[in-house]
């Protein structure tokens, strides 16, 4: 009975230190349990805002495998903790629901997209690459030897990662294509 | 103890402050015992916002708001035409809401006088006896401020070219977490409470919509979602704040435009700046919200500004509508026995048939 | 464009031109209060100010039309009527008690389905009674609706049906205690919010409603009552149009810029609409008021007119929020007016 | 870059955004700090509380404005004229530092006597090659000590070097950029006149070139009265000396001209000049646009170079590895090490394969001979010449000037791949788009073929990125990426893997260098990732037995180390990922050295040699950073030295001397082959060794300083998509810049596909000042329609005094137009695309297009639909006396192809 009656807002109010019922006594069970999903996470673990070149340190808040919030690292030294907008937006480009998460193929003169297999797009793609380079092939341009194609070419943006950009460029000139560029260019 | 002994609602009694004027503990008010946190606040100090928004998406992506547009309607877009404000007002779906005000001035005076090229006006800083190490090398650089600029200081101003002079105002607004806030005041539900940290919050589990809070709020800050029917407003993060976190504004914020921390520290820190700004002749910045004599009983969340309130879109003397309620129920309690009166003497004043 | 800013180191202007649509309020106004307050309160000859984009600065309330007043004038109806229904019970008018039992028991039960049809979580009604806050109108009305519907209600259910004659003038008289309350505390809820021309006659809202309550609920049972036994509520609708009437000249008056809504636009024309069907009303209620059609027409005239009255003071309030001018203005003077006594004080 | 290269021997930002904080002057140009890089800018705001002045230099008054002293609008393209006028004004009024230009700088160097200089050839330097309108550099040379070094002993094989330096096919295969790390090369060191006084020194030569940049002509030039301009020199000048400092920040405000290198130099020069670099609270801070564009010029996707700006082998010059690090041979500075970072590149890629006898593999390389740049690879794309394209992260639907062009290129591909987070408007143009609406395109006659893989996002990956300030910080992996969704690691590494499963039976010998790749990256979990950290540790470099470098000075060139971007060595020294590294600032010093890795070897402010006088003292107390340490025999202070921590400041280089031992004590230009700061860059540079104001190609307004118009030397790229809108035409009467929001990133595939971004911009607008609005009937929230010879686009309006109209001397009032670019169809917040509206010139040392200023006009209302659009434009080219701009099918030139151009798919 005690209980049940504590459990209503006015009862408390008569018999507790809040009568006019705007704090401790109007609080409900909601309240009582809140917790923050910073408290809650599996883990936190240490990232790089992907927007311009400032280089702000983030904390990634990770819980069952979801991006949970993303927030500025206060231990950096150049963002001490603090992001602009589109970091603080960058939760968003994580959990998007209009991402696009599978492959989508067109094929010549469609006119919609269509599904395909990851490893078949792959193969699909290794097909069209040995094609281009051998189309593209130059031993010699000019009576110089230049040993390249110029079938294949490729334009990457500022997100990639050093370790990605050494990847490409090592097997580009490895099959010999040249037109390689990236948005540092514009 | 009653209600109706306690309230100064009915009574008009108030001694201690609990519907208007200076309360020195708010959260004690409130019920919470002896060792509740102290009360935290934020001051935004809109001299050094750069208007970048920061805030505003940190809110809606820790708090999952929707998006809305100028007006507030869900899930709509469009320019405002507001420079570049198109968040337009705090709401249900903005709970930190940037403004934007383009102000400009004609330059009469010629451009201030220099010294002749190669004066060498520098030089003059103290050396630290000792420096070697790092803090004293910061010291050093630290210690020797350009007089001269800080006398010509005016923040969110820039001289434009020889004759104009251009001010950009960007501030960011937020729920003010009144001392004596309408919106709590009037909840018949008891949604809005305050907190142990003397905060004002929302309690989603508990709103029914009733509505009455948007209309009681001097700020114009409180709204309700249609779609939902309950009401939503800051909630100065109350979850983070359990986890010992700042709100995600303040954390977010790149230029410390918004402070977030203790409120008497806070409100110290604010008196010193505004000395400093006075000092360098910032003559229209002023404080709002940080006194407590002033209708809401003084802000949980208030500001630095370079101009008049209303030029932000802040009313310039919002009083809580609860400091007059004593005199309307005493109206209305009135009113209510000139109906007896009026029934008793219309039927006694009838002949019967 | 040009309006200054009264701020010190002024000379700035507004750059921007504004959204096209949206029209800046920037406009000088002089202060004419004529009201009581006039000698104390020093005049401020010239309040200027710069909006933010012509933005309002309070919120529109999110009350509903025709909900509110609906529920403004049905609760009002029905408390005069549970009052007039106790006391015409009391000095034994059968016809007249079973008519305000009715007219209080129907008012009372729209008026609840109309506040509750206005709530956004409309299934969360019964939070209304989570807690009893005397800072809350809603919360007190909430605590003066539920007996007064309850008992209203039941006793004019009994009255349809017949049965427990005892326990009908119980619950007439319970009703009747809280009819009056009923009928005045929606003036606290309207004027115990930030809304400007609302909160301005705060203290003269609960006499509009109350006398408006009378006047529509003397008229609609005068106009349900045999001529010979309707007396008592005769006199009540005319005393209650007249107090309805005197209020309502005094907030249209006092207030300044604040009474500026209840005279221009839509609000202003519901205003005079509810002046010259109350007016009439009472007036007819005098002169053909013992007679049939007489009280059936007054009645009805001062129904509207009451009726008239919630729809021209909601709406009045709601547009004193969509200009920044009701605000700033007033409280601007406010400020002014501060300072000029802090000046005053201390100077002397 | 190479403005900062050739000045100063890297082409990175020579402080750290930190640093700001010590600054007692910052001048913000060329860049939008607030807006652009918001939580940077926290710095500035710092010293601006110590009470540094800022200024703000820029055609509009943005949120960095308003939080300046002091706003300079100046005219869109002027920054030569302003920084000039500043040059002179310090040169003229002896406020240049003078013990740091006389120690640090060539100042005292001899300019060769053939030089001539563009104030006697009318906006011209000597060399100029009219008819490819490149430069020849011999005469920019400066008098010679001795005799030139040179990679061969024969002379003749000297002369061939030289010859083929001058080729044309060389100079357009961009190797300015190569100077990122390591300035460019000169055969040796010049004679010098410490005094300053004869006529051919760099200081006189500067002095005479400037001498015309008056306030006046500054004022004619950029609108910018000169009571302005003397506030600013005073404001610069006070605050640069022994006690205080200047920084300057620039961004891509001063790239994206077609002069753009050169006003980057210009910034050079005036802060040498005022000893405000390699010193704490000076330098030029280069602020870059993107997570890791730094990165990506380090270890570059770039047709033009190799890792740690290597050159790509030019098919004209470099047969052999000798040939290739000839110039390294004779060479002072470290760029002397050059055939060990190229073997130990080589050893890198192709491991045991690479060995003495086939020259370590060099011929694997494929060679260049010309500019392969993107635009010019879209320009072949349209022309069929391109089969296929990988578009990783990138948008040039969009994002690139004349998306339009962009977008033609794309639909006469065979096949694409576009690799992205959202479904991007360069993946859906064969569907949608302008040119649907007019007809131009039409999934019916594309033939591409489109693959759109699913990218993984920063916390779905790891490694490094490397920000503004040359610094690496590895992040780690959050959670595993959605579905298809890979890294682009994960795709380049499996492609590889494929193809040489494919190849393995190969006998081919233009097979051998992907057979024979080493690539091996351990793919591990249910996705088989790469190692990333297999790859930095391959970036980092081994040493003999597979010992991790600790830094490039340990790098050989016998074969018998490995590394795959010299500068990046050391990131894994100690066996320790340096960059993963994240002790607490606030448990570290000001410089906070144990926070991630900076290239070079954690040097966080270059040239830091340059802090102490040439003594090695420091210059004053109060800017102390790096000094000698007479008692420990070594350089000390706060920073890493940016110099060899025991030379000694009165190191003399003997004779002979070669790589950093040709360097003396007081050369803190370590990468500079004569150890000193550039004021006159003798060579790198390839549109002139000193800056001169030019107008952009696009210009309303006529040089008042020279008869030469534009650059000399810009590139452009000829056909119908681009055509050129005609210098101060009455048809285009408008200058227009673009830029970005605080709101948006870039092409929008990050920002408008997100709602808290898009609801704070939510649409395209163009901003002008209200005379303009007056002028042409533009109402606030109203729409415009914007015209140029490539197309029109809509925008709403935004009236704003923030744009202000220039008035010149002559009483010409030159109307400016603001445009953010990040719109287009696709995503939550929508609008025309501002690129459309423009057109790809180029500066030639950076092949970067001038999108920062053209022209066009503007006119109230929508523009019209459908194929009227087309109609609309031609009209104005007709009125503007413009080739037609009509294309055949998917874009093509319609001549061209009736010839049978273009792709057959």
């Amino acid at each position: 009975m005690k209980t049940w009656l504590d459990s209503w807002p006015v009862y408390r109010q008569l018999t507790g230190s809040d009568p006019l019922g705007r704090g401790k006594a109007a609080r409900s069970k909601a309240t009582e349990a809140t917790v923050s999903r910073t408290a809650t996470a599996d883990r936190v673990v240490k990232s790089v805002c992907p927007y311009c070149a400032v280089g702000c340190a983030q904390n990634v808040y990770v819980k069952d495998e979801k991006v949970v919030q993303i927030e500025g690292d206060p231990d950096s030294p150049i963002n001490r903790g603090r992001l602009c907008p589109k970091g603080s937006a960058s939760k968003q480009l994580v959990t998007s629901p209009t991402r696009v998460t599978t492959v989508k193929y067109r094929r010549p003169f469609g006119t919609e997209w269509e599904d395909l297999d990851l490893d078949t797009a792959m193969e699909m793609i290794a097909d069209r690459v040995l094609e281009a380079r051998r189309k593209g092939w130059q031993d010699e341009n000019e009576g110089k030897r230049v040993n390249r194609t110029m079938g294949v070419a490729s334009l990457g943006g500022a997100t990639l990662d050093n370790e990605e950009n050494y990847l490409m460029k090592k097997l580009y000139s490895a099959m010999g294509a040249i037109q390689i560029e990236n948005q540092a260019r514009i | 103890m009653t209600i109706s002994s306690a309230s100064p609602a009915f009574t008009g009694r108030d001694p201690e402050n609990r519907l208007f004027g200076p309360l020195p503990d708010v959260t004690a008010e409130a019920g919470y015992e002896e060792e509740h946190p102290k009360r935290v606040g934020f001051f935004t100090d809109t001299s050094v916002c750069i208007g970048c928004k920061a805030c505003e998406v940190a809110c809606k992506e820790w708090n999952t708001l929707p998006m809305d547009d100028s007006h507030g309607v869900r899930d709509a877009l469009g320019l405002s035409g507001m420079s570049y404000d198109n968040t337009g007002q705090l709401g249900a779906n903005s709970w930190r809401h940037v403004a934007f005000i383009e102000q400009s001035r004609a330059v009469d005076l010629p451009m201030p006088t220099f010294g002749r090229p190669g004066d060498d006006r520098a030089g003059s800083g103290p050396s630290p006896a000792v420096a070697g190490d790092d803090v004293s090398l910061a010291d050093a650089q630290q210690s020797v401020l350009n007089a001269e600029a800080l006398s010509e200081y005016d923040p969110q101003t820039g001289q434009s070219g020889a004759d104009k002079q251009i001010r950009w105002l960007m501030s960011s607004d937020v729920c003010k977490h009144c001392t004596h806030a309408g919106c709590l005041d009037v909840c018949p539900t008891g949604a809005l409470f305050r907190t142990e940290y003397g905060t004002v919050v929302v309690q989603g589990d508990i709103c029914n919509g009733c509505g009455y809070c948007v209309a009681a709020c001097p700020y114009g800050v409180i709204d309700q979602r249609k779609d939902d029917g309950r009401v939503f407003k800051c909630t100065m993060c109350y979850d983070r704040l359990t986890d010992g976190l700042q709100p995600a504004c303040a954390t977010a914020c790149p230029t410390q435009s918004i402070q977030f921390g203790d409120l008497d520290e806070l409100q110290e820190r604010a008196d010193a700046r505004l000395a400093t700004l006075k000092a360098q002749g910032v003559e229209t910045a002023r404080l709002y919200g940080r006194d407590e004599n002033d209708g809401v009983g003084g802000d949980g969340a208030f500001f630095l500004l370079l101009d008049e309130p209303e030029v932000y879109g802040l009313p310039p003397d919002p009083i809580v509508t609860t400091r007059d309620l004593p005199a309307m129920w005493k109206a209305a309690g009135k009113a209510a026995a000139m109906m007896i009166g009026v029934a008793v003497t219309a039927v006694l004043g009838s002949r019967r048939r | 464009m040009t309006g200054g800013i009264t701020s010190p180191g002024a000379g700035w202007r507004q750059a921007d031109q504004g959204p096209a649509v949206q029209q800046r309020t920037g406009r000088k106004r002089r202060h004419r209060g004529r009201g009581r307050h006039r000698g104390e309160v020093p005049m401020v000859e010239d309040v200027e100010f710069t909006s933010y984009y012509g933005r309002q600065i309070v919120k529109t309330p999110v009350w509903k039309s025709p909900d509110v007043p609906l529920y403004l004038f049905l609760g009002g109806a029905a408390g005069s009527s549970a009052i007039l229904g106790a006391l015409a019970d009391l000095t034994d008018r059968p016809t007249l008690t079973r008519v305000s039992r009715l007219t209080a028991g129907a008012g009372s039960l729209a008026s609840v389905v109309f506040l509750i049809h206005d709530l956004g979580r409309p299934e969360r009604f019964l939070h209304m009674l989570r807690v009893i806050k005397p800072t809350s109108p809603l919360s007190i009305g909430s605590y003066i609706l539920a007996p007064f519907s309850a008992a209203a209600g039941a006793t004019a259910a009994v009255e349809l049906l017949g049965w427990f004659p005892r326990l009908k003038r119980f619950g007439g008289a319970v009703a009747a205690a809280f009819g009056g309350p009923l009928a005045t505390y929606t003036g606290v809820l309207l004027a115990n919010t930030a809304v400007p021309s609302w909160h301005a006659p705060h203290t003269q809202l609960p006499y509009v409603f109350g006398g408006s309550a009378m006047a529509a609920g003397g008229g609609i049972t005068m106009a349900f009552t045999p001529v010979e036994e309707a007396g008592p509520a005769r006199k009540m609708a005319i005393t209650g149009a007249v107090v309805e009437l005197a209020a309502m000249h005094k907030v249209e008056t006092d207030h300044g810029i604040l009474s500026e809504p209840y005279h221009e636009g839509r609000p202003g024309a519901l205003m005079r609409a509810a002046q010259v069907c109350t007016a009439a009303g009472a007036t007819l209620t005098a002169v053909a008021g013992r007679r049939r059609w007489g009280a059936v027409a007054s009645g009805t005239l001062l129904a509207a007119g009451s009726l008239l009255t919630r729809f021209g003071v909601f709406e009045a309030g709601i547009a004193s929020t969509k200009d920044p001018k009701y605000v700033v203005v007033p409280q601007k003077e406010r400020l002014a007016a501060r300072q000029q006594e802090h000046a005053d004080t201390t100077t002397r | 870059m190479p403005g900062l290269g050739a000045s100063f021997g890297r082409g990175g930002a020579t402080n750290f955004l930190e640093d700001l904080a010590n600054s007692d002057c910052i001048v913000i140009e060329g860049s939008n700090m607030a807006e652009c890089h918001p939580v940077g800018f926290q710095w500035v705001g710092e010293a601006k509380a110590r009470g540094a002045k800022i200024i703000h230099i820029d055609p509009r008054f943005t949120r960095t404005s308003a939080i300046a002293d002091l706003h300079v609008p100046l005219r869109i393209g002027t920054d030569i004229a302003f920084l000039g006028g500043l040059i002179n004004h310090v040169l003229s009024n002896e406020l240049y530092f003078k013990e740091y230009v006389v120690a640090y700088t060539n100042a005292a160097a001899l300019v060769g006597e053939e030089f001539v200089d563009s104030e006697d050839l009318d906006g011209l330097f000597s060399g100029f090659d009219a008819e490819n309108r490149v430069y020849d550099e011999d005469t920019w040379q400066y008098e010679f000590e001795e005799p030139p070094h040179s990679g061969s002993d024969d002379p003749a094989e000297a002369a061939e070097q030289d010859r083929l330096e001058d080729d044309p096919a060389v100079k357009k295969s961009d190797r300015a950029q190569a100077a990122g790390s390591g300035g460019p090369p000169i055969p040796a060191k010049p004679k010098r006149d410490e005094t300053l006084q004869h006529p051919r020194t760099v200081f006189q030569v500067l002095k005479r070139h400037f001498a015309r940049y008056t306030p006046e002509m500054v004022s004619e030039v950029c609108g910018i009265e000169p009571a302005v301009f003397h506030q600013v020199a005073e404001w610069v000048t006070s605050n640069s000396n022994r006690d205080r400092t200047t920084a300057w920040v620039y961004s891509v405000g001063w790239t994206q001209h077609s002069v753009g290198a050169q006003y980057i130099r210009t910034c050079s020069i005036l802060q040498t000049l005022l000893g405000n670099i390699g010193r704490p609270g000076g330098g030029i801070m280069a602020l870059r646009g993107h997570a890791s564009i730094q990165g990506s010029t380090d270890v570059p996707t770039l047709f033009n170079l190799l890792p740690g700006y290597l050159p790509m082998p030019h098919a004209h010059q470099h047969h052999t590895l000798e040939e290739y690090v000839a110039d390294a041979a004779g060479k002072g500075g470290f760029w002397g090490n050059k055939p060990a970072y190229m073997t130990s590149l080589l050893k890198a890629w192709w491991g045991d394969a690479a060995t003495p006898e086939n020259d370590f593999a060099f011929d694997y390389l494929p060679k260049i001979d010309g500019d392969h740049s993107s635009y010019r690879t879209i320009a072949d794309m349209i022309k069929g010449k391109v089969s296929g394209y990988f578009l990783v992260g990138e948008n040039p639907g969009v994002g690139h000037p004349n998306s339009r062009m962009n977008r033609f290129g794309l639909a006469n591909l065979d096949w694409l791949v576009v690799r992205d987070l959202q479904m991007i408007e360069s993946a859906t143009f064969w569907k949608e788009g302008p040119e649907h609406e007019t007809g131009e395109l039409s999934p019916d006659t594309i033939g591409t073929e489109v693959f759109f893989m699913p990218a993984a996002t920063h916390v779905e990956k790891e490694g490094t990125f490397t920000q503004t300030q040359r610094l690496l910080q590895w992040r780690h992996k959050a959670v595993e990426p959605p579905n298809d969704a890979r890294s682009d690691l994960w795709f380049y590494f499996h492609l590889g893997r494929i193809l040489r499963e494919r190849l393995k039976d190969s006998t081919d010998p233009r097979d051998r260098p992907l057979l024979d790749l080493t690539w091996d990256y351990l793919p591990e979990g249910e996705h088989d990732e790469p190692s990333a950290d297999l790859v930095l540790r391959e970036i980092n470099g081994y040493g003999p037995g597979g010992r991790l470098l600790n830094s490039y000075l340990e790098m050989e060139d016998d074969g018998s180390t490995s590394g795959g971007c010299w500068i990046y060595s050391g990131v894994y020294a100690d066996g320790v990922n340096q960059s993963a590294r994240r002790k607490p600032a606030r448990e570290q010093g000001v410089v906070a050295s144990e926070w991630g890795w900076a290239w070079p070897l954690n040097r966080r402010m270059l040239y830091n040699r340059a802090s102490a006088d040439p003594d090695g003292k420091p210059w004053s107390e109060r800017k102390k950073y790096v000094w000698w340490d007479e008692s420990a025999g070594e350089w000390t202070g706060v920073d890493v030295p940016d110099f060899e921590k025991k030379k000694r400041p009165d190191y003399v280089p003997p004779d002979g001397a070669h790589a950093q031992d040709a360097l003396a004590g007081t050369d803190p230009f370590v990468m500079q082959g004569d150890g000193k700061a550039w004021l006159f860059a003798p060579a790198g540079v390839v549109d002139g060794p000193l800056p001169t104001h030019y107008e952009p190609a696009e210009s309303v307004v006529e040089n008042a300083f020279y008869k030469q118009q534009a650059n000399p030397t810009l590139e452009m790229i000829e056909g119908p998509w681009n055509r050129a809108n005609p210098t101060r035409s009455d048809v285009y009467p408008f200058a227009v810049t673009t830029y970005r929001l605080t709101e948006h990133h870039t092409a929008g595939g990050m920002s408008r596909t997100l709602p808290y971004l898009s609801e704070l911009q939510p649409e395209f607008f163009v901003e002008v000042s209200p005379e303009l609005a007056r002028l042409r009937g533009l109402t606030n929230g109203g729409f415009a329609t914007l015209v140029s010879a490539r197309t029109a686009v809509e925008a709403k309006v935004l009236v704003t005094e923030r744009v202000r109209p220039i008035k010149l001397r002559d009483g010409t009032v030159v109307h400016q137009i603001g445009m953010p670019y990040h719109w287009s169809y696709a995503g939550i917040s929508t609008g025309d695309a501002a690129n459309d509206l423009l057109g790809i010139v180029m500066d030639p040392n950076t092949h970067i297009q001038e999108s920062k200023v053209s022209t066009c006009d503007i006119v109230a209302g929508r523009r019209p639909r459908g194929p009227e659009l087309l109609e609309f434009v031609e009209a104005y080219r007709r009125r503007a006396g413009v080739e037609s701009g009509k294309v055949g099918v998917n874009g093509r030139d319609p001549v061209a192809a009736q010839a049978g151009e273009g792709s057959t798919a």
